[in-house]
């Protein structure tokens, strides 16, 4: 697989690090609301299909990054 | 018209070729309802099915598959039992599934060639030696046998290892279980399918579930390729496409799906006569019955449903082998191939019942399923059919989380970030 | 009485006549964090995306993320005390070991580790790239039509240095 | 006995270049040119192995990567090496295998006998008994029959490379349709890379006789030769297709030589922007009884063997077909003087056939199959069924049952094969995004056909690349292709007594099939993996499509609808050393080095791989075992002073206006009231709640801080912070940049430390007023700023040291130096994690992700107003519960005994088994107390000090007594520390 990294182009998948999904919204700290941590840090969609989430060019520009890959061929969309 | 297999009626049909052999297990049209259904084929739905029949007198049981019985990850995996567990819930559920491997070929009556040929995980520094000691004692308290080993036992054992100046990291030591080991993975789903069968359960292939049908809170039935089916209960085990299906019972559920890669190189005479585990990167190896190195590492580290593979994964592995046996290095690679594994937070499984009455969920299997395969199939018939959890299937509810039960047996946390 | 002391000070020379692989001790890195409207006015035009190199004034200024830009200067540079307040400043001198790699096979000996197009062509004097060498990050700047510097993390480049040599094997005398 | 011999002229062989090699130790000769197997047929060994299950006499089959037969050991340490695909060189050795003792006489052939137990899956039907794990008493004995060759357990002795490489358009084949489009492709001034797994570029026209075929290939291998932007790999071949085009191609070198850093092989991982598969065909066998007899090979084989090798059988070749294509090899061979008999399965014959063949005098059997071969060691006599039966004499049998389209690389992306009645194979399924095909891959057959189909793709795929510009067209040699017509046989309705093979390799006959079919393996994947069909090193290229042709017919189901197994790569066997290449040994992973590396080598350091890094463990001084020396180096630091190296500490540069704002959200202690100057303790959670890992954090400057990490976690936290600024508080102006290799450490500790320092820096005011307890002070010594931290793991007055890392050699040496009337002296990790252990420091082996803040006893440095990561599921319930396993010091109390990592705990009175109350993390020998003291986690915690517990250790019969205490052993009250 090549991931498009936004800064340096396209590159092999072995220069990056996979960050999960990122269609989830982090919740707010300091609000002792364990439920919503619960579900953000514990569950997840994983759908077959579309998948928002994050990349970091780790052995790059070491930035992260979302982009859409489709979880059931592995193909890259647009950066969401 | 079932027949036992043994050595014997072999001998028989040698003579009287023209008899056939009956079928395995038949391939019924699906009844439009059941008292139990099972959705998925693997190894895990297709034991709960029997020992649903079989401890529980419940044989008005289908089991759905949505392929071709076996098609997934207990088709397609390394074959490695153990029981070397050390966290309160994981060694004794384990543990009770090794010993129904010792039994298993006899009481299906299918031999699945358990071979309790050994497992050595070898360690690569002292503190790492001494983590396994404390798995290894835990085992012993547990009556599990396991024995330590120091870096001159590990040579007598295993010969043909890297110990040369030119190993990367040298070996310290290791530790063994004995009883632990492989079975032949196809044998498992064809063996439970056959004596389930035999036992009045349907097995029916290529009929894949698309939905439930709910009764308010309750699922009552599944939408299925085949047409819409009913069941009082239903127990979901269909592994790495877990979410997949809870999802259309509304259930979100701690799994994140990744593919796991295994690989098979041609057939040599034995030259390993072990299970290998390495503590430098994860690594295992055995030799088949057939002669192939089965080998493997780490999932490729993203989610997918896809059942291949990335290159660089395929070389990290290729590393790991050569560098630990550089007996590989001339073999040749025959084939590899994916798994989709449904990973957990935690790493460790869920067996149990779900927020919706009548449904039952097993799944998030990571990397060791297929061990548990007798145990899981054990507890969740016993979970279904009691509408309870099993003693063994307690630590494994789904939500763990909420309450900080996490059995984080290998102390790596969320592998999201980490693997 | 203190010394620099190079990583590679005890690695073993490679020999060759058609590639010399090598340290380039002595220069000075400067990570700069910052808007480059700020920062240009002392340095000179910076590259406009990542991947570009340019030498302005002795130093060679690179675009290394959104807003951060390498400066390589001279190995005593006194660029440090001249930027803008605002602009956040993290000297990185020791961190990287420079390795040169230069002669007619150096792009087949560094595609047989670097995941990248070393075609004439694809990878050009006057670019660089972050990747990944034997596992470990590196930035391989061409500065040449066959002469590469990489800079390795210093903790690591004993361990590059000598893949590249070991790669480099079949040229080596 | 032989059945075949070498024409004294034509050929593509080198007849000057005679090549020496050996065979089972006896010396033949070949010429340079030949392939193993085709040496081996001129030097008339017919018969060359044995089968895999029941050691049947078998010879070589093909003439090309399917070969199911021929596979022989190579120069001693290369088992399973398919004889056709190996090269002739000087002094090669093959060894036959898999028979005992030689092929020719082979005693394990008595299997032969029992054929009829060793039915498909009969294993699973027996070995059961007597007892639960009887098992383990048959496995052994199957285990040795099974495995073909002999692996070796030596180092390999060759050199392996892998390598990168990008391009436009990547051919795969060269075959007319290959060659066609790379020079279209290339015309286009597109990068091309055209790779060909053969020696030499032509594929199928190699074996052809025509000289229009052979000009025509000349002609565009000359053209391609001459284009620079044309890159042409022989001896390649495309192993298997990753996503975004990623093909991976292994390339054998001629002249390797380990010492010269010359690889054997060259893993290439190419990216091509657009990808042509011009595969081509393989032809199948037909199935009959005793279709595995030595001399019986495929129809094309037979004339790859006589145009490229000029072999031919010695007499009369036997044809046996159900398609025209195996008619080039009668009239070939015919026209080699060789008697042809002829046999087809169609009823109706072409007529331009038939006159050809009456012409050449040849036999002819339409409407006619095999009944039956004979001959023990090689074929001798072929019996006739259908409209004619008949026997005939002869030395060679060919057969073609059709064609198989190579789909395989297509088919690695997912992509199913589909089923196309009119040539009776699987063609490709379709192709990704700029994939194409060419020839007869595509099941186009015709040489005309598949010029314009390679000159269609060639310019589709330039134009996918980029390449637009309309390039000119291939020419054709205007011949004029014949339709390709084929009545598929699968397999005959009756197989008598002998054994009618579908597949050689692993041995499964048509009967298998059926007793597959009978008990319910029906699905193609059951069938494949009950009988292990198609599982062997040739991956079922011969015998797939027949098996599933087979078993359709059984299933009356259409072919379509049966499917084939799934395609994997590689495409064929793959060293694993060469997918591995240099990354193995020493090279396996890089190691990092301290920056103080070369110092502590000159100091007597003995190393100790630590993840990555090579650590100094204990020096010479002190003793020449790891289990003496770290005492001596302990007792040093208590009594004196001591220097270890700690530059492996991950360090972050934290900068920003809002700097102080993000630590205090990362930690769960404080940070923004921290003085400049000054160093703080610091603690991070995951969102889980569960530790993440520790530190300490200074405070350089208003809006700069300096962090560091565990040695271990250092990666995994700096990501995680680069995670939070750049994608989820991307409001906070905070850069991050590591500084673990810019700045080397080293610890100072001891009561003689601050002297040490003293003498050192005689500049610097390192009194306890200036530089306190947590202070931190930059002095410069020759114009370096170094940055000293008063900062103790030891539980010494102790310094930690920071340096630039080119300086840190020559300061080290410096310290050492002029602290030398102090005693000073080097310590290394051993002893680093022992000092820790007495004063109560949680380290790696305590912080490993299962515990909580409280666990570790650090609950009270959480701010209880603060927010901070983690915090919410931190008090979660179990995580909070009383009896948790929380950390405790743990004191010896049997002097002549030993505590152990590992351990498990008990009280005192409790059964010992079952999971205990908590276990040891980490044990040292206390200087101080003269005995054995141990940090551990037990359930309840320091709520049980002064208890005495059981350590358990049944790995080694152990149980030791020993007692809770605090884990704080010594300096309780940190006067050391302030002193
Ligand atoms: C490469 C690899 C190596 C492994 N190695 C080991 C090892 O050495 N030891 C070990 O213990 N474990 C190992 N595992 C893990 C183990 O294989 C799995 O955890 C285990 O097999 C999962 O349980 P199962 O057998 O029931 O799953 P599966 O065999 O995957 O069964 C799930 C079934 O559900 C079906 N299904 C899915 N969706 C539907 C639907 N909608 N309707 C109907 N049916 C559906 C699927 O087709 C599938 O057949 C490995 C896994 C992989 C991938
Ligand atoms: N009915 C028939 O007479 C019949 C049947 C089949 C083929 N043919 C003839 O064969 C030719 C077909 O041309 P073509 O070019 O399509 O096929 P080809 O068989 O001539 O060439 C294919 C080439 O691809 C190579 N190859 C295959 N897989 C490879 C891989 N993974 N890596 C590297 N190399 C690989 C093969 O070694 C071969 O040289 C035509 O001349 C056609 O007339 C005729
Ligand atoms: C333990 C084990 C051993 C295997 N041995 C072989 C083998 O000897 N030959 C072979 O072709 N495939 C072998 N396979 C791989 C299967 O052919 C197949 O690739 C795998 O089960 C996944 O299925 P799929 O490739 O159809 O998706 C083996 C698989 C497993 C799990
Ligand atoms: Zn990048």
């Amino acid at each position: 697989m090549r991931i498009p990294c936004p800064h340096c182009g396209q590159r092999d998948v072995g220069e990056f690090r996979y960050g999960g999904d990122a269609s989830k919204a982090r919740p707010a700290h300091g609000t002792g609301d364990m439920k919503a941590w619960h579900d953000y840090y514990f569950l997840f969609d994983n759908p077959k299909g579309p998948h928002d989430e994050y990349w970091q060019h780790v052995l790059g520009c070491r930035q992260w990054f979302k982009l859409t890959r489709n979880t059931a061929t592995n193909e890259i969309g647009e950066q969401p | 018209m079932f027949k036992p297999y043994s050595a014997l009626a072999l001998a028989k049909h040698a003579l009287s070729p023209d008899r056939p052999w009956p079928r395995a297990w038949n391939s019924p049209e699906p009844k439009s309802s059941y008292d139990a259904i099972v959705i998925g084929g693997g190894g895990h739905g297709l034991a709960t099915a029997y020992y649903l029949a079989k401890n529980h007198g419940l044989t008005n049981v289908a089991v759905l598959e949505r392929n071709y019985i076996g098609s997934g990850n207990v088709g397609r995996n390394t074959t490695i039992i153990r029981s070397n567990y050390m966290i309160d819930g994981n060694t004794q559920f384990f543990e009770h599934s090794l010993k129904l491997w010792e039994g298993l070929s006899h009481e299906l009556n299918f031999n699945c060639m358990v071979s309790h040929r050994g497992q050595v995980v070898l360690a690569v520094s002292p503190a790492q030696l001494d983590t396994f000691a404390r798995r290894g004692n835990i085992m012993r308290l547990n009556g599990i046998d396991a024995e330590l080993l120091d870096r001159g036992q590990v040579m007598k054992l295993l010969p043909y290892l890297d110990y040369s100046k030119d190993a990367r990291w040298p070996i310290y030591g290791g530790i063994i279980q004995e009883r632990a080991g492989t079975v032949r993975h196809d044998a498992v789903a064809w063996g439970y399918a056959r004596a389930a069968d035999t036992l009045g359960v349907h097995i029916i292939e290529n009929c894949e579930v698309t939905g439930f049908v709910m009764d308010g809170d309750k699922a009552v039935g599944v939408e299925t390729s085949r047409g819409k089916i009913l069941a009082g209960k239903i127990g979901i085990a269909v592994a790495g496409h877990s979410s997949h299906v809870a999802k259309m019972a509304g259930l979100r559920v701690p799994i994140e799906t990744h593919v796991l890669q295994a690989f098979v190189t041609e057939p040599v005479k034995p030259m390993v006569d072990h299970v290998i585990s390495w503590g430098a990167e994860l690594f295992y190896l055995s030799q088949s019955d057939k002669g192939g190195m089965v080998f493997g590492g780490h999932i490729d580290g993203f989610n997918t449903y896809t059942q291949r593979g990335q290159f660089p994964r395929i070389q990290t592995v290729a590393e790991c082998a050569v560098s630990l046996l550089p007996l590989m290095s001339k073999l040749r690679l025959l084939r590899h191939w994916g798994g989709v594994m449904d990973m957990t937070p935690d790493g460790s499984p869920f067996i149990g019942r779900t927020e919706r009455p009548n449904l039952y969920f097993n799944g998030g299997w990571c990397y060791q399923g297929f061990k548990a395969t007798p145990a899981s199939g054990w507890t969740f018939a016993h979970t279904i059919a009691h509408d309870e959890e099993h003693e063994l299937n307690r630590a494994y509810s789904l939500d763990r989380f909420e309450k900080g039960r996490e059995l984080d047996e290998f102390g790596i946390g969320n592998w999201t970030y980490k693997q | 009485m203190l010394d620099r002391r190079s990583a590679l000070a005890s690695a073993k020379p490679y020999t060759s006549s058609v590639l010399q692989i090598g340290e380039a001790h002595g220069f000075s890195l400067l990570q700069v964090a910052g808007l480059a409207k700020a920062i240009s006015p002392i340095t000179g035009k910076l590259p406009v995306k990542v991947g570009l190199a340019v030498t302005s004034e002795g130093r060679t200024l690179m675009r290394t993320g959104p807003n951060q830009f390498w400066i390589i200067g001279p190995e005593v540079d006194d660029i440090e005390t001249k930027l803008p307040e605002i602009a956040i400043i993290t000297p990185l001198s020791h961190s990287r070991t420079r390795i040169v790699i230069e002669g007619e096979p150096a792009r087949n000996v560094l595609a047989k580790g670097v995941p990248l197009d070393f075609h004439h062509s694809a990878f050009k004097s006057g670019t660089f790239a972050m990747t990944g060498l034997h596992h470990t990050p590196v930035l391989v700047h061409c500065v040449g039509e066959n002469r590469f510097e990489i800079y390795a993390l210093r903790t690591f480049a004993v361990s590059v240095y000598e893949w590249l040599t070991d790669a480099a094997l079949e040229f080596a005398r | 006995m032989t059945a075949f011999r070498r024409l004294d002229k034509g050929g593509r062989i080198d007849r000057e270049k005679s090549v020496n090699f050996t065979y089972d130790g006896k010396s033949l000769g070949g010429f340079a040119g030949d392939t193993l197997a085709s040496a081996l047929l001129a030097n008339g060994k017919t018969l060359t192995s044995r089968s895999f299950k029941y050691h049947r006499p078998r010879g070589i089959m093909s003439a090309g990567v399917e070969e199911p037969n021929g596979l022989f050991a190579i120069n001693g340490n290369e088992p399973n090496i398919p004889a056709t695909t190996v090269d002739l060189v000087e002094g090669l050795a093959a060894q036959s295998q898999n028979a005992w003792p030689s092929v020719d006489f082979d005693l394990m052939a008595v299997n032969s006998f029992a054929a009829p137990l060793f039915q498909t899956g009969f294993y699973y039907k027996t070995f059961m008994g007597p007892f639960k794990k009887s098992w383990m008493f048959y496995e052994p004995f199957i285990r040795r029959a099974a495995g073909i060759g002999k692996g070796s357990c030596e180092k390999d002795p060759d050199r392996y490379e892998t390598a990168h490489e990008f391009c436009d358009v990547l051919v795969v084949g060269a075959g007319p349709a290959g060659l066609t489009t790379a020079l279209v492709a290339g015309r286009s001034g597109a990068r091309v890379v055209l790779v060909e797994q053969d020696l030499e570029l032509g594929g199928q026209l190699l074996s052809e006789t025509d000289r229009d075929f052979e000009m025509w290939r000349t002609t565009q291998v000359a053209e391609l030769r001459s284009l620079a932007n044309v890159t042409i790999r022989t001896r390649t071949t495309a192993q298997g297709l990753y996503d975004d085009n990623l093909v991976v191609l292994l390339q054998r070198h001629e002249n390797h030589d380990a010492a010269r850093g010359r690889p054997r092989q060259t893993l290439i991982s190419l990216r091509s922007k657009a990808i042509i598969f011009a595969t081509g065909a393989i032809e199948r066998p037909l199935v009959f009884p005793n279709n595995d007899r030595p001399g019986v090979m495929l129809a094309s084989a037979l004339r790859t063997y006589l145009n490229r090798f000029a072999i031919v059988p010695l007499k009369r070749a036997l044809i046996v077909t159900n398609n025209d294509t195996a008619y080039k090899t009668a009239f070939d061979l015919a026209e080699a003087g060789i008697a042809v008999t002829m046999a087809d399965h169609r009823n109706v014959i072409p007529s331009d056939l038939l006159s050809r063949a009456a012409m050449l005098g040849m036999a002819m059997f339409p409407g006619t199959g095999i009944a039956d071969v004979e001959g023990a060691k090689q074929v001798t006599r072929v019996q006739l069924a259908g409209n004619h039966s008949a026997t005939i004499e002869c030395d060679v049998l060919a057969m073609s049952g059709g064609w198989n389209p190579v789909v395989h690389l297509t088919s690695h992306s997912g992509i199913k094969p589909v089923y196309d009645d009119a040539i009776a194979a699987f063609v490709p399924g379709g192709y990704a995004k700029n994939h194409f095909g060419a020839g007869a891959v595509t099941g186009k057959f015709g040489f005309e056909s598949v010029i314009k189909d390679g000159n269609a793709a060639g310019a589709d795929a330039a134009k996918a690349a980029g390449f637009d510009k309309p390039a000119t067209p291939v020419a054709t040699i205007g011949a004029k292709d014949r339709a390709y017509k084929i009545s598929p046989h699968w397999a005959p309705k009756t197989t008598g007594k002998g054994k009618a093979f579908v597949d050689f390799q692993s041995d499964v006959t048509v009967k298998d099939i059926r007793t597959a079919h009978d008990e319910g393996y029906v699905a193609v994947e059951h069938l494949k993996r009950y009988t292990t069909l198609g599982m062997g090193t040739d991956q079922g290229k011969t015998s797939n499509i027949n098996a599933i042709g087979l078993m359709a017919e059984l299933r009356e189901m259409p072919i379509s609808q049966a499917g084939t197994t799934t395609f994997r790569p590689p495409y064929t066997g793959l060293a694993v050393g060469a997918i591995a290449g240099r990354t193995v040994g020493l090279h396996f992973r890089p190691y990092r080095l301290s920056p103080l590396h070369d110092a502590n080598k000159a100091h007597g350091a003995t190393f100790i791989e630590a993840g990555l890094w090579m650590r100094a463990w204990y020096y010479a001084w002190a003793g020449s075992t790891p289990e003496t020396a770290y005492i001596r180096e302990m007792e040093l630091v208590r009594n004196g002073v001591g220097i270890a190296d700690i530059s492996t500490l991950g360090k972050i540069d934290v900068q920003g206006p809002d700097a102080a704002e993000f630590l205090n959200r990362v930690y769960v202690n404080g940070f923004a009231k921290l003085p400049v100057g000054r160093a703080r303790y610091g603690v991070m959670l995951s969102d889980d709640g569960v530790v993440l890992d520790d530190g300490t954090t200074t405070r350089i400057a208003d809006i700069h801080y300096y962090t560091t990490t565990t040695t271990a976690q250092a990666g995994e936290v700096m990501s995680w912070f680069e995670y939070l600024l750049q994608t989820q508080w991307t409001d906070l102006k905070v850069h991050v940049t590591s500084l673990t290799d810019e700045w080397a450490g080293m610890a100072v500790s001891g009561p003689k430390s601050r002297e040490a320092l003293q003498l050192a820096f005689p500049d610097a005011d390192v009194s306890n007023e200036n530089l306190p307890y947590m202070g931190c002070l930059d002095v410069h010594l020759d114009g370096v700023r170094i940055r000293i931290l008063r900062l103790s793991f030891s539980g010494e007055l102790a310094y930690e040291v920071h340096v630039p890392a080119e300086y840190a050699g020559s300061l080290w040496e410096h310290v050492l130096k002029v602290a030398e009337p102090l005693g000073i002296r080097p310590y290394g990790l051993e002893a680093l994690a022992s000092l820790r252990i007495e004063k109560g420091h949680v380290a790696g082996l305590e912080l490993d992700h299962r515990n909580t803040l409280d666990d570790l006893g650090l609950g009270k440095i959480a701010g209880k107003e603060k927010s901070y990561v983690g915090k919410e599921l931190r008090f979660r319930e179990a995580l909070q519960a009383p009896d948790r396993w929380s950390l405790v010091g743990i004191e010896l109390m049997e002097p002549d005994k030993k505590l152990r990592g590992g351990s498990i705990l008990f009280s005192a009175g409790d059964e010992i088994k079952g999971h205990g109350r908590g276990y040891i993390t980490s044990v040292t020998w206390s200087t101080e107390l003269k005995k054995f003291i141990a940090l551990g986690l037990y359930q309840g915690g320091l709520k049980h000090e002064g208890e005495d517990i059981i350590c358990a250790f049944p790995l080694k019969n152990e149980q030791v007594k020993a007692r809770i205490v605090s884990p704080h052993f010594i300096d309780r009250e940190g006067a050391r520390l302030n002193a």
